[in-house]
């Protein structure tokens, strides 16, 4: 079954040499067929995230890009394909020549299979009390590593901002007639209207769920950042990006992108404070794994605060060029 | 009464099966945009929607029930909405509905009739 | 039994590929991705069944709710800014 | 138990260099961005694939349960997937900026304007 996901993957992945839209609805497939392998393999909490981001953001992104350049890429006009394929092939055959000692798929004696890894199996039960092994090694036990990548998006999202979150000279959007919104816009849409705004409600509550449930099923603060945001961007896309900035301005959701990062940090500082390691939650409260639990959940707020600040100002920037 | 459940079970999941395959084929075979859309239609009401509640029958009064539930009513919601938005977008593209013989407006599909208020 | 409805959602996901390969006009592609997308949350509900841990069906949920983000975001963008925001939709009725 | 064996990864190795191709042969920046992400989601494959283990079920600890899936590579594709998705928006930010200074996101035409200068 995995397999069959596989070949489907190739197919389109050989396909994928078309007009830009193409390429972008064809990365969305790609993406969805690769969340489905990520379950089959076992791995709900990555497919969850996959779900949250290839399908959504990442293709919304893509669309905004698109829309402020240009959709048709130009044929190559000089002949580099075949020393590229060439190039390609070489390194494809070198790389398949490299698998050829690896262990086989789903052998449990493989090496990766028996470091660190039982002992998060065996021992995370009790250290830590959460079912969802993922979350306690995410947060817990390799927090250090989370805090990076948070504070990777956190830079990634400041990035975007600096690059193109400036108004130049005149390029900013200028306040567009309100009335040829009304009149014109995809707001006239009844339909798409009322149906989002019956989703809203329910795709936030339904963040806050993945937020808090993060620790006994699939999800987390980065599957939830992530959902939450995708609400805002629905808003803005059925409504507008000038009407989605007055409900969540740019200084809220700055504020949040510096809030959440500053909670994961101080959650960490306030252990050291308590005279344990930094990020070692079980000091917080008396119960290691009690302590453990809030440290947990504390982290994963605020990883859920950056990472949905940052999607929101990402998109937000994107939406509000014009071209 | 598990005996019952089972074969429930069974004849929407097999029925879901073979309409998600007709639906996949009319995605195919149909003749042009907006009556591809029908097999599409096919594929989220008919298909994914016995399967899934093909499914609650197996799983008993669980939060797995209400979950599978609740991707219903989801998708029962969302899917008649994006086609819509869709097939607005194709006509504003400019994608005009294949007819046969111009005159019966009936075969303009539900791309047309989207546009009547 | 759910063995039957995976092979089926398999199959079906290979026609909506190849109408998204194939597919002459975008919103082809478009209404691929789409069935597509309800395809994948069938299969991941499936194979929660399938491999007897059916707890994980927030997965389905998650794609149901992104699929439609998705289709949305995708058909504005092609009503609105492929083809230059004055003149798009006006002859449509006033839905 | 043979056929799997080495079958996934040479299918990560086979979108790998797909991603790596698009990346050197196309001038498009935006396309090029989509080759990264093919290439990436190729690395993502490879761990994950590297994670399961025979017979084991998703690592949510469970009654009954004795075999599961190995969690870190999990953990690090989970966060490199939200980075990945971070990094991409930065890098649209680039392809949009750069359109704004040169006017268009072909790779010679920027190279043909820098001789120029």
């Amino acid at each position: 079954m995995s397999l069959m996901a596989f070949m489907g993957v190739i197919g389109f992945a050989v396909a994928r040499l078309r007009n830009l839209f193409g390429v972008v609805m064809l990365t969305g497939i790609f993406s969805l067929t690769g969340a489905v392998l990520y379950v089959v393999l076992d791995a709900v909490d990555v497919a969850f995230t996959e779900a949250a981001v290839g399908a959504g953001i990442a293709t919304v992104l893509m669309l905004g890009t698109l829309a402020l350049t240009t959709s048709e890429e130009k044929p190559a006009s000089d002949n580099k394909p075949l020393l590229s394929l060439l190039l390609v092939t070489v390194t494809g055959a070198v790389l398949i020549y490299g698998t050829l000692d690896m262990p086989y798929y789903g052998e449990a004696t493989a090496p990766i299979n028996n470091h660190v890894a039982p002992r998060y199996l065996e021992e995370s039960g009790r250290e830590i009390g959460l079912p969802n092994v993922v979350t306690s090694v995410l947060a817990s036990y390799r927090g250090y590593d989370t805090l990076g990548e948070t504070f990777v998006i956190f830079t990634a999202a400041c990035g975007v901002l600096l690059i193109i979150g400036r108004p130049q000279r005149g390029r900013r959007r200028a306040r567009r007639d309100a009335n040829w919104d009304i009149e014109h816009g995809i707001r006239k849409n009844v339909i798409l209207r009322v149906v989002s705004k019956l989703l809203l409600p329910l795709i936030l509550l339904f963040a806050l769920y993945v937020q808090w449930h993060g620790d006994f099923g699939p999800g987390g603060g980065f599957q939830a950042g992530v959902i939450f945001a995708s609400a805002f961007i629905l808003y803005a896309i059925i409504f507008d990006v000038d009407l989605a900035r007055a409900v969540i301005g740019p200084k809220v959701t700055r504020f949040f992108l510096a809030l959440g990062v500053t909670l994961y940090a101080g959650t960490g500082t306030a252990c050291l404070l308590f005279g344990s390691n930094f990020l070692d939650y079980s000091i917080l409260l008396d119960e290691q794994t009690r302590g453990q639990h809030l440290g947990i959940t504390l982290v994963e707020f605020g990883v859920g605060m950056t990472v949905a600040a940052a999607m929101v100002t990402i998109f937000f920037t994107f939406a509000s060029q014009e071209r | 009464m598990e005996f019952v459940l089972d074969v429930a079970s069974w004849v929407l999941i097999v029925v879901g099966s073979v309409m998600l395959v007709i639906g996949g084929i009319g995605v195919v075979r149909l003749p042009d945009m907006f009556a591809r859309m029908h097999g599409a239609g096919i594929i989220d009401t008919m298909g994914a929607g016995s399967i899934l509640i093909g499914m609650t029958f197996q799983a008993g009064f669980t939060i797995v029930t209400v979950k599978l539930l609740l991707i219903f009513v989801f998708i029962m919601f969302t899917s008649p909405t994006t086609t819509h938005a869709l097939a607005r977008a194709a006509l504003g593209g400019g994608v005009r509905p294949w007819v046969d013989q111009p005159p019966e407006d009936d075969d303009a599909g539900d791309g047309g009739a989207s546009s009547k208020t | 039994m759910f063995s039957v409805a995976a092979v089926a959602v398999l199959v079906t996901m290979v026609l909506t590929i190849y109408r998204a390969i194939k597919g002459p006009t975008v919103y082809d592609r478009i209404l691929a991705v789409n069935a597509f997308g309800t395809l994948t949350v069938v299969l991941i509900a499936v194979h929660g069944f399938l491999a007897d841990r059916p707890e994980f069906l927030d997965l389905s949920l998650v794609y149901a709710l992104i699929n439609f983000i998705g289709t949305i975001a995708v058909s504005k963008y092609v009503e609105y800014s492929h083809m230059g925001r004055p003149s798009g939709g006006d002859e449509l009725g006033d839905i | 138990m043979e056929f799997p064996g080495l079958f996934n990864y040479w299918i990560v190795v086979v979108l790998m260099m797909t991603g790596f191709y698009i990346v050197i042969a196309h001038n498009n920046l935006v396309k090029k961005i989509v080759g990264l992400n093919i290439f990436q989601v190729s690395v993502f494959v490879f761990y994950i694939s590297m994670a399961k283990v025979e017979g084991g079920t998703a690592p949510i600890l469970a009654e009954g349960i004795a075999q599961y899936s190995n969690p870190l590579p999990h953990v690090l594709i989970l966060t490199a997937i939200v980075v990945g998705v971070a990094t991409t928006a930065l890098g649209l930010a680039l392809v949009v900026r750069i359109r704004d200074a040169y006017g268009t996101v072909e790779d010679d035409e920027i190279e043909a304007q820098e001789n120029d200068l």
